[in-house]
């Protein structure tokens, strides 16, 4: 190899890679870990889209169904999700971002490595030995006294994966204070790490609580403690208060780095600063506060008192005025840009398109008397896929085609990818959409069998996710195929302005040679925007 | 399932009760804001992907918006006051919910995984299926036997969690007669999925007539009875016992002072703690000297006494 | 050296925020449950021995002191002595634990451990019952993150006494140190939740 | 030599203080004090918490960001206990009726 040394040929034995400390390689483990959950998750889901063709459930049985949605939901959230977008891209591209050789804690961003893969081999452990059928939300007095699957193991695996969330949350927020390159004032942080420093907050101080609440969970079933059991005089809505307590902010550490990510990508292809970038950098802020004060709209019909219920919808509708504010900036940045559509552009328009629809459909959620009718019904099911799958997921990809040149030294096919994109995008509204109108009908969720006059909408969104299986399987092949023979990238094959972007693809072990030095602010285009323009 | 009521004329179930129909205006309130903003940004998007697409040199991309605070303040204030809106629309429907008209008719149930179990005041029982009469709310004092179940019927749009150790309500007026989906709409365990029952609305003279055919052993106050007085409870509050404990007779829906200086309005509630945790809250003038009766009675047995205290009189008893 | 320092040192404060909403979902239980059944609380107070819980207060902020101590030391110069210090820190932890341990016996002894063996006779029992779970339970932890927090200092120590530290590097003890507050900071509050309750009525 | 061997003056009366605290709050719970008690030992446990923190802690010579930090922890469980107790403080079958003894 003629190349110059970088982090990917500086030691290939594969201890240098298991006892890694350099924040890059950790990414790209967990690359691969999370791909392997991702697809996992995905069939599950397939095998749940497959029976629900059939109102009468022929497939599965009602056991074996219930074992499904349970480690769709599981590895999905915790292992898939959670650590999507921050410990792949973030770990990735944190350091580079602000100038800094690695993040604050290096070992102990390994050690958040090792921590989720036991957690999520454990959580797999128990998924495949007997399995779980309390669905993810593990609701007691369910899970710690009905339950006939392995609840103690699977809610072990997901606190251990607790703390490694914790501690990148930890790493993050130091990092992000403490190894700024001179120059890199709070103003001049690319959107990106905005939105990480929102999740890690999050991350830190939400955790903590999903952590205690499962280990009681684990205890009472094992040992009969009682905390959540209503024949011992516990309060079976305790739980739900804290696991959502936990589990509504969680919503917001899976959407906020996809923001980030989209705020980058709107930037670059519009080759334009954000329309409002303190706006849009003070709104991720926002969402981490106010996200802590939402919890209870997961409960209004739960027996939670009325006046609670007005409090949390009040704070529902809230919250959702920061997110209003950054999906109009971001279509603000792109009047009177310069906007290319490579793929990440794509998915980013993809993202706005589609998280949109999910945060007005949770208006529905927010709005109380509505709630009571479509709560617990497909409707949230669809909500929260919209949310999740259609931005978060979407985000994950369209971040991770924009940064794959920095991370592999490889520009992928460009035609693949778009083509990609878009079935991604109708594969998923064919799939979802019709999990509406279910809702609006009132088929309830986590049913096996159904009543046959909603098996119209089931073949149709079963159809659809069949395209989305195709869909999200073409980046493995293609990405896969560019990692050996695509064509090799510059160091800023898009013309973006991070300082990611001023090292090499890939970048050496430290990153930079020198330190870098920051005199402008983010996205600043101006002068090689209009150049661009004039070739063109 | 026979029993959709005319799946094909509308997206979703008909609206049988005036809540119904008010929670499917709010909807169409939430579906048309939502629609216009949707509208508004797609329109938007698709304008400026087209129009300034790199592609497009012509396009005027000088005099871009320099001073953005005015435009940020403007759209935040304005979905602020839309959605303050939307929150008290949908919370004054939603407080409708919670207070159940004074003459409602009062029925029992009790969830166990799969199954509804149903007990009306004159001693009818019926298992998933839930008759009720028309024009008369009805009001529904329900818990569980083991895990979280949710009553939910989707042609009332009304949904409840029924829980374990508790008693939680809900109620509805049907307009129509009917047939109507009862869904267990919080996942209760293997066959969550065939905790169905259904919902038979009836005329008034028809749901009397039929309540008439059952079999019944007795009134649910006349079991009650025999169960006051199988469990010793008749011994002291009776009124010539040697132990002095307060006589129920006509105590139902009294408020009555509390030894803690507190008052009390008697309710299902105050019955049923009274019954279980008799310690918890003594009326004045008496000692503590009640047993607990936790573990010892079921469940369908407290429904019982609580409908015959009821039934011995007060301010809101039942005909 | 400064920088890494600090690092450090915020690492370790965030740490301590999260810890605190971890003992943070438990106290929320405790505050529901005494709020529901105050009474039977009180009662259950009463069968905790505030004797060695006062005790271990005591040995607990002590030990706290010394670590604050031998951190004001090494601050100043290398020092052999900060290790006495750290170690006297450590063997008050253990001492800690001997006498949470022997509370532990008397009050299986009682039958007052739920989840082991748990009997109380009375109409109080269930929240009775749930007052130790809390106990168990909160205690429980506590106790775990005292002995990782004997081990720190014990390694700590044994650094120190290398002569490891110094005015210009002193960042594992000022963070060890930070931990080890933060187990006496929880234990003052469940002291004051577990064994103050009732003792007047 | 020796004589920075000696703990520094804030370290040794913050010590006092908390043992004096100590005693005073096992002493206050004897006193018949009603709700009382429980408001005496929580402010006895915030003030000795305080202590630590403030002087062992070294919080006072701390920069304001790792102030934020060590009072996130506490203003976030101040936001979970009171919208809990929005709920319960409010829910009118609260606490519930017990029964069921397995």
């Amino acid at each position: 190899m003629s190349a110059p040394r970088n982090y990917l040929t500086e030691d290939n034995r594969l201890r240098s890679w298991f006892f890694t400390t350099d924040h890059k390689r950790v990414a790209v483990l967990y690359f691969a870990s999370i791909t392997l959950f991702f697809f996992i998750g995905g069939a599950a889901a397939t095998l749940i889209r497959l029976e629900l063709i059939n109102p009468q459930g022929h497939l599965v049985t009602s056991d074996v169904y219930n074992r499904l949605f349970t480690l769709h939901g599981v590895i999905m959230v915790w292992f898939f999700l959670i650590p999507s977008i921050p410990n792949t891209i973030g770990n990735f591209i944190v350091p580079l971002m602000i100038g800094a050789r690695d993040l604050a804690f290096p070992r102990l961003n390994l050690a958040s490595w090792y921590l989720f893969m036991a957690g999520g081999l454990t959580t797999l452990y128990a998924m495949f030995a007997g399995g779980v059928d309390t669905g993810w939300t593990f609701y007691t007095p369910f899970s710690t006294m009905y339950s006939n699957g392995y609840v103690v193991l699977a809610v072990t695996g997901v606190f251990i994966a607790g703390f490694s969330s914790i501690l990148t949350g930890l790493n993050f927020i130091v990092t992000i204070h403490r190894l700024r390159v001179p120059g890199l004032t709070w103003y001049r942080l690319p959107l990106f790490l905005w939105s990480l420093y929102a999740t890690s907050v999050i991350l830190v101080l939400a955790t903590p609580v999903l952590a205690m609440t499962l280990l009681l969970v684990a205890l009472d079933r094992a040992f009969g403690i009682g905390i959540f059991d209503p024949a011992r005089g516990g309060d079976p809505l305790l739980f739900q208060h804290l696991f959502w307590f936990y589990s509504h902010p969680a919503v917001y550490i899976m959407i906020l780095p996809g923001m980030g990510v989209v705020s980058e990508l709107i930037a670059v292809y519009s080759r334009k600063e954000v329309f409002g970038y303190k706006f849009v950098a003070w709104s991720a802020i926002a969402i981490a506060g106010v996200g802590f004060f939402v919890w209870g709209h997961h409960m209004f019909v739960s027996g939670q008192s009325p006046f609670a219920g007005l409090v949390f919808s009040f704070m529902s509708f809230i919250v959702a005025v920061p997110s209003a504010i950054k999906v109009f900036n971001w279509t603000a940045t792109m009047h009177k840009g310069w906007i290319r559509y490579d793929a990440p552009m794509l998915y980013a328009l993809g993202f706005i398109g589609l998280f949109t629809m999910g945060g007005l459909t949770g208006l529905f959620l927010a709005c109380l008397a509505y709630d009571v009718y479509v709560t617990d019904t497909y409707f949230v099911v669809a909500h929260f896929h919209y949310i999740m799958v259609g931005g978060m997921v979407t985000a994950y990809f369209g971040g991770l085609h924009y940064w794959w040149p920095k991370i592999t030294g490889r520009l992928y096919p460009e035609y693949w990818a778009r083509a990609a994109a878009i079935l991604i995008f109708f594969g998923f509204n064919m799939t979802f959409f019709p999990q509406f109108i279910l809702g609006i009908e009132g088929m309830p969720r986590r049913y096996h069998v159904y009543p046959p006059e909603f098996q119209v909408w089931h073949v149709l969104s079963s159809a659809g996710a069949s395209i989305l299986a195709v869909a999200y399987a073409l980046p493995l092949f293609y990405l896969g195929w560019s990692l050996f023979f695509g064509a090799r990238a510059g160091a800023n094959p898009w013309q973006a302005t991070g300082l990611e972007w001023q090292t090499t693809s890939p970048p050496p072990k430290h990153n930079f040679e020198g330190t870098p030095i920051v005199k402008r602010k983010p996205y600043d285009f101006t002068v090689k925007g209009k150049a661009r323009a004039q070739n063109a | 399932m026979d029993n959709w009521a005319s799946p094909a004329s509308s997206l979703w179930p008909s609206s049988e009760t005036a809540h119904a129909h008010s929670v499917d205006i709010l909807f169409f309130g939430l579906l048309a804001s939502s629609l216009c903003v949707l509208v508004l940004l797609f329109f938007l998007l698709l304008r400026f992907a087209i129009h300034y697409r790199e592609g497009n040199a012509r396009a005027d991309r000088d005099h871009r918006i320099k001073k953005s605070w005015q435009l940020e303040t403007a759209w935040t204030a304005a979905t602020f006051v839309a959605f303050l809106g939307l929150f008290v629309w949908g919370a004054r429907l939603y407080l409708n919910l919670s207070g159940p008209p004074a003459n409602a008719e009062i029925i029992y149930i009790v969830a166990k995984q799969w199954m509804w179990k149903v007990q009306h005041l004159g001693g009818q029982r019926e298992i998933n299926e839930l008759h009720i009469p028309i024009n008369r709310p009805v009001r529904l004092i329900m818990s569980s036997e083991d895990v979280i179940h949710s009553f939910f019927v989707p042609e009332f749009r009304v949904k409840h969690d029924v829980l374990p150790g508790t008693s939680e309500e809900i109620w509805f007026n049907a307009r129509k007669a009917g047939v109507f989906h009862l869904f267990c709409a919080e996942y209760c365990g293997t066959d969550h999925s065939r905790m169905l029952g259904r919902i038979v609305a009836m005329r008034e003279p028809e749901f009397e007539q039929w309540l008439g055919h059952q079999d019944t052993t007795g009134t649910m106050g006349a079991q009650g009875k025999a169960l006051f007085i199988r469990l010793g409870c008749s011994g002291c509050h009776g009124g010539n016992g040697t132990v002095r404990a307060p006589v129920l007779d006509g105590l139902y829906g009294k408020r009555v002072p509390l030894s803690d200086g507190t008052f009390r309005i008697v309710d299902e509630r105050y019955l049923r703690d009274s019954i279980l945790k008799p310690r918890a809250e003594i009326a004045a003038g008496y000692e503590p000297l009640m047993p607990s009766y936790e573990g010892k009675i079921s469940e369908d047995e407290i429904v019982k006494i609580v409908a015959y205290l009821k039934s011995l009189g007060g301010k809101d008893t039942q005909p | 050296m400064r920088q890494q320092h600090d690092v450090a040192q915020l690492g370790m404060w965030v740490f301590l925020a999260t810890e605190v909403l971890f003992f943070g979902g438990l106290i929320l239980s405790y505050c529901v449950y005494r709020s529901a059944y105050p009474a039977a609380f009180a009662e259950a107070a009463r069968h905790t021995k505030i004797i060695i819980g006062a005790a271990n207060t005591a040995v607990l902020l002590t030990s706290s002191f010394l670590v604050a101590w031998a951190v004001a030391i090494v601050k100043l110069r290398q020092s052999r002595f900060a290790a006495v210090l750290l170690w006297g820190a450590g063997v008050l932890g253990v001492i800690f634990l001997v006498l949470k341990g022997i509370e532990y016996g008397m009050e299986y002894d009682e039958h007052l451990l739920p989840g082991l063996d748990f009997f109380y006779p009375g109409e109080q029992a269930r929240a009775v019952g749930l007052f130790f779970s809390f106990y168990i339970v909160a205690t429980g932890l506590h106790a775990i993150h005292v002995a990782v927090g004997i081990v720190v200092l014990g390694v700590i120590g044994a650094r120190a006494r290398q002569r490891a530290y110094s005015d210009a590097y002193h960042s594992p003890v000022t963070v060890a140190g930070l931990y080890w507050h933060f187990v006496d900071m929880v234990w003052i509050f469940l002291f004051a939740l577990i064994y103050l309750p009732g003792r007047s009525g | 030599m020796t004589r920075d061997r000696y703990p520094p003056r804030a370290i040794v009366v913050s010590w006092a203080a908390l043992m004096a605290l100590l005693t005073l709050t096992v002493l206050g719970a004897y006193l018949p004090l009603g709700a009382g008690n429980t408001v005496l030992a929580m402010i006895i446990a915030a003030i000795k918490a305080a202590l630590v923190a403030a002087i062992f802690m070294e919080l006072r010579e701390r920069n304001p960001l790792t102030l934020a930090f060590a009072c996130a922890g506490f203003f976030w469980l101040g936001i979970m206990l009171w919208l809990a107790f929005s709920d319960y403080a409010t829910r009118p079958n609260f606490p519930p009726a017990m029964h069921w003894g397995q």
